[in-house]
């Protein structure tokens, strides 16, 4: 055979199942309760208005930079809506909404977000890692956890997050492949969203698509809509099922759209058109999925009002906490404190004992810290 | 003379480094259309264009990597890492080859290249944005590590670091990125690399440190002079590696008692290798150990926390007052 | 009680901790069906087969990153790094997740890990096969950091690590594998992490080592006892991080005189930190300035140079002679 | 479009001219001048010889471990004899037969494996990279070797080698992914040698080919049959040729094997068949580049003695070399000598001066190093 094409089967699909305009591919429409499709819609728009009351209180100062999610529902809620408890959720740093499907309350992001570490602790019996802020770094231990599982014989899926921009670092490579040579049941969900920070995702990678990267891996990649929520369930709910069955890893590939700032320290008027977030804010994944449920007379009246009023809860809750207690500082950094800890954190007491005022307590407003950030852009301006 | 916060200086640096010679340029993560997370490169992509300032993928192995590689071919690479906290990724391509080829190849090829990286805290950033890696660097041969601690010695050493023939890793204070502003001349000034600097004279004690706790010692000195009357020496390192140990040794002869400052936790820290180099040159001179004011060894704080472990002023004072009195 | 080489107490302690408790499993690369490059983990494969022992695919990163997500799971990998010179690949594994899980998440997970790797020199290899790199990790907080210096130990250090909650950075000394047998019991045992161990009494001089210099350390202790009749004191750290100060201390109040021995690069290692911890701690009983003896710092001096960079007896003892004589 | 295949045009062939029965595709003969043919198949048998010389030299502990190349030699000689002097060439730590054809000494090669640092000193004018050991490091550097000739607008091509398990490494998916975006005249070599150490390539990756991978990142890969130079040649110089008119980067994966042991500290017969080896001894490289020569009547009589007296020649000056001055340790640190090196420098000095009789010369044999190794293998026994 002096030169011939190999019989690889490579190949990748697309999939949508809602568009923008409303069309519904009804033999590809996903089977989802009634009241799931709810609690779907309801984190997603929770998702979008906490985002919003999140940016306000960065601004105030009473918490620090975050990530805003609007524009990524679908491919968040999509994707963790086809997880049962007993299965594990790996996000990166903008799963704001997946975080809320999972069950991570909202005080307790606030907290994360202030500089606490009380905010990254997962409930006792809940199976989510906390947020990770190196990119990429993630993926490595939800193969791992995916292969704890299979070794221990559990039935529990694996679901993982992360961006365009993750795909370009070594670590995300080495966890697909350690995926597909394990083969365990892992979903690894790339949220594209075209940027990274301020890098277009032709900047990031000369493949046309990112689910393409899976057969570098010999495993399945498929490319969904991701402001279609319907897609990006039906595609997950598939990879969710072979995982369970045994057959191993899937890549889905997401394809949205960041409206907003990449952190509230970001301005994307200097990189990306107003053009360009047009044309995406008419694919807004909630107006297209309301409609669906309009159809459907599943709206619930008075939403927005309910989750505003959860949201001020949470607010409410999180300005009340108790200021962080410096001591705490030192509790979990090894199981048992060794002798030098022991000693420092004596002497920090000793120092609080004679010198500290009280610290500010978590609600309270800060000095408007000394880096760059707070930029107000357009989209933030409303 | 223009007045200028340490961005800028360092961004001037970086053009007029450009300017004068084609063989440099910058690469890293948000580095060209969007000038940088930090703005230290702001408007140098539009000057130079996409090829000389590269929006890298996100990957801080390939972007160490590929620079080593530019370096060998006889380019100036300055490569930016958006936070000191993801350079361990590209670690090994630092610690393997970096600092290496040179000894590799016996002189035939060498790494002319910067890596600037944002570091340290009071920015209220989360985990992995407010770290202190400095001793990582400071300890492998090959390299050298500079600590700036104000825009005018900020921009007079990352020339100094683009122009220096081996490996530089350029470590910014966050927390100086925009604390103040410092007369600064248009014309390019270089300032030697591995000389520290003697801020301010004192015969009392030595007061020691780097990058933004140089400001805190200035302070605790400040303190000591009016409630205690004791004149404090402080040092600006300015480079931690090669450290200059002739400049640390001769104050502490002079003044026979030290007390080190780093934000970097404080076992097997920066401070140690300081004491024991003041121990070894000035053994005999001492009055008092060499106290070091740092960061608790634990993994991260939270910055609702920080306050309580970065070394701030009274901790310099107490730790200087009891060296005093020891 | 059998007569065990390092390699084979190493091996023993995987298979005993294997067999106890199922949790405990084995991957890197090379360590199944090969029984790992050195041997370690000789029949390990064929005893617990290829799920419990990962033949894994070349990449640092992603061992050490998968076994994290096992220990999150309640899994107690143990990986295998070839050779310590290949860890900066995973470092940034080591230092952003392994060291901080636990208290990133408040305690709700943390890493029971092992991180095993030969480093160290003494046996003709190339580039990146001879390097000593303790001192990176030493300075994490979050991690410990253990270095046996003798079949026995080396057993029962692992048997702790295993069992040990927190992520155990595991140095084993290459020249230190087939170097001596030594008796080591057939029922398990355990060595308490974080405590070091006076091998050997004296009251003139304190000798510090680790892995391979402690034989080195005892040899110099021999020499300076029969040429100079000086009771050397040897202390085996055993465990770098966390530092065992109560011991050192103790021995240099009352030795009055220390001396640091070990193969990493001096400016910025461990003898820094022991060396400063020492001065605190001890000051007024020190006779004269604690002395390193470390590799020189250059990046590789190749093995045919690399007796004249590492320690060895003579250097030791003339290091002890001058500390003696100051 | 609900659920449809993307074309993508992923696809990747095999290549093979001259198959290890003898037949000859005499459309895809690449034409090699005959004094080319005979340079390459010179180098090839003296990449084999002194093989053999060195597993003998490391047994008499005149130098330390090093990585044989039996049975790679048509994936290296086929690859770099596609290169022009000011091509770079950026090796792995098994390159011997192509760091030879790019003109490396033997006694420098000697002296590297015998663990002196002049033995990584390329000529001033050799476009070459040292060995590199950590596995796939090199290749990010190859990527900015190959950007910075672009950037110069010099016509150099970089072509780097690395084996099958190095594409389980970050650095090789973060160099493939730059080398994709940027477009840089770069030839990415794969041997797959079907071993890392004592891993199959089958747990090295699920994917079925590793020139697949190259889809991931948006440019060609191809396989060729690794142990027919005529096919790793034209697919190399089609490749050389791409990068030189800026169609930019390409994957080769060479297919073939790694006959010997993978150190001269390794045994095989540990984790592979002698049947597999049997079965790859009669594809054999040099065999089969040896009859099609043959039949052009280019075979040279007497070249084996004549190579075995080339060898015999640099052994002799590689064992005359003055010893190893340790002072020189300090030389290339830095570009000058900080002063805590001089200082240390003066100290060894002294402590040399002192105390060391000479070291022993590069050639005489030094103990046995206490590490394992040294096995005998069948292999390596006649
Ligand atoms: C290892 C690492 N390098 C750099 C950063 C800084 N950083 C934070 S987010 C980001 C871009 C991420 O892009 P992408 O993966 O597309 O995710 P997105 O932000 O679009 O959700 C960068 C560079 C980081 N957090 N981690
Ligand atoms: C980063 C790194 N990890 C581990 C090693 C140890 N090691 C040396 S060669 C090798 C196997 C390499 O396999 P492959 O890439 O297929 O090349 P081959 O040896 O077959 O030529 C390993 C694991 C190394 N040199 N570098
Ligand atoms: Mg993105
Ligand atoms: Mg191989």
């Amino acid at each position: 055979m002096p030169r011939t094409p190999l019989d690889l089967r490579l190949s990748v699909d697309h999939l949508s199942i809602l568009d923008s305009d409303g069309n519904l591919d009804t033999a590809l429409e996903p089977d989802i309760a009634a009241g799931d499709l709810k609690r779907m819609y309801r984190t997603m728009v929770l998702g979008r208005r906490l985002d919003e009351r999140m940016v306000r209180l960065q601004r105030q100062g009473r918490i620090g930079t975050f990530a805003p999610i609007k524009g990524q529902e679908a491919s968040q809620i999509g994707a963790v809506a086809t997880l049962r408890r007993e299965d594990w959720m790996v996000p990166s740093f903008r799963e704001t909404a997946a975080m809320l499907w999972r069950g991570w309350p909202i005080e307790q992001l606030l907290a994360f977000f202030a500089g606490r570490l009380e905010g990254g602790r997962p409930a006792p019996d809940q199976r989510d890692l906390p947020i990770t802020i190196p990119v990429a770094t993630q993926l490595p231990h939800a193969v791992g956890l995916a292969y704890a599982a299979q070794y221990r014989g559990d039935d529990a899926v694996v679901m993982a997050f992360f961006g365009d921009g993750a795909t370009s670092e070594g670590d995300f490579h080495e966890a697909m492949n350690f995926a597909g040579v394990w083969h365990v049941p892992v979903v690894l969900v790339c949220q594209n969203n075209q940027w990274a920070i301020s890098v277009p995702i032709k900047k990031q990678t000369h493949s046309r698509t990112l689910a393409q990267k899976a057969l570098a891996y010999g495993f399945p990649g498929i490319q969904v809509d991701g402001n279609d929520v319907l897609a990006v369930y039906a595609a997950s709910r598939e990879a969710v099922l072979r995982a369970q069955a045994g057959e191993g890893p899937t890549l889905i590939e997401c394809v949205t759209y960041r409206l907003g700032v990449h952190t509230t320290a970001d301005d994307p008027t200097k990189y990306r058109s107003e053009a360009e977030v047009r044309e995406w804010e008419r694919k807004d994944p909630l107006t297209r999925f309301g409609a669906y449920l309009e159809k459907k007379t599943l709206l619930e009246p008075g939403l927005e009002e309910e989750l505003d009023a959860e949201i001020a809860r949470a607010v409410a809750v999180f300005e009340s906490l108790p200021p962080a207690d410096p001591l705490t500082m030192f509790e979990h950094a090894y199981g048992e404190l060794p002798a030098h800890l022991r000693a420092q954190r004596q002497e920090v007491g000793e120092r609080l004992a004679r010198t500290a005022p009280d610290p500010p307590a978590a609600g309270e407003p800060l000095p408007p810290p000394p880096m760059r950030g707070q930029r107000k852009t357009s989209r933030w301006s409303n | 003379m223009v007045k200028l916060n340490m961005v800028k200086a360092l961004n001037l640096a970086l053009l007029q480094e450009m300017e004068r010679d084609p063989d440099v340029l910058v690469l890293g993560e948000d580095v060209g259309v969007d000038g940088g997370v930090f703005r230290v490169t702001e408007d140098l992509h539009r000057t130079f264009g996409g090829k000389r300032v590269i929006d890298s993928p996100l990957a801080e192995a390939a972007i160490v990597g590929t620079a080593v590689g530019m370096a060998l071919y006889g380019l100036k690479p300055v490569c930016e890492i958006q936070f000191s906290g993801f350079a361990f990724q590209c670690f090994h391509q630092i610690e393997n080859h970096a600092a290496r080829y040179r000894q590799r190849t016996q002189g035939r090829f060498h790494c002319q290249m910067v890596v600037r990286m944002p570091y340290g805290g009071g920015v209220r950033a989360l985990e992995h944005h407010s770290e202190s890696e400095e001793q990582f660097y400071a300890q492998v041969p090959g390299l050298k590590l500079v600590v700036p601690s104000g825009p005018r010695n900020a921009r007079a050493l990352l020339v100094s670091a683009i122009r220096d023939p081996d490996p530089v890793i350029f470590f910014e204070a966050k927390a100086l990125y925009h604390a103040h502003k410092e007369e600064v001349p248009e014309e390019t000034e270089a300032l030697p690399i591995g000389q520290a600097r003697v801020a301010q004279e004192g015969r009392d004690l030595t007061l020691i440190a780097y990058g933004a706790m140089v400001r805190v010692a200035l302070e605790a000195a400040e303190v000591l002079r009016a409630e205690d009357g004791a004149e404090a020496e402080v040092i600006d390192l300015l480079t931690l590696s090669p450290l200059d140990r002739e400049t640390l040794v001769g104050s502490v002869a002079k003044t026979g008692r030290a007390v080190v400052v780093h934000e970097a936790p404080r076992s097997f820290g920066p401070g140690a290798e300081i004491a024991a180099s003041l121990m070894e040159g000035a053994f005999l001179a001492l009055e008092a150990p060499i106290r070091r004011v740092a960061a608790v060894d634990v993994p991260w704080v939270g910055f609702a926390r920080e306050k309580a472990s970065v070394p701030d002023v009274p901790r310099v004072v107490a730790a200087a007052r009891e060296t005093l009195a020891f």
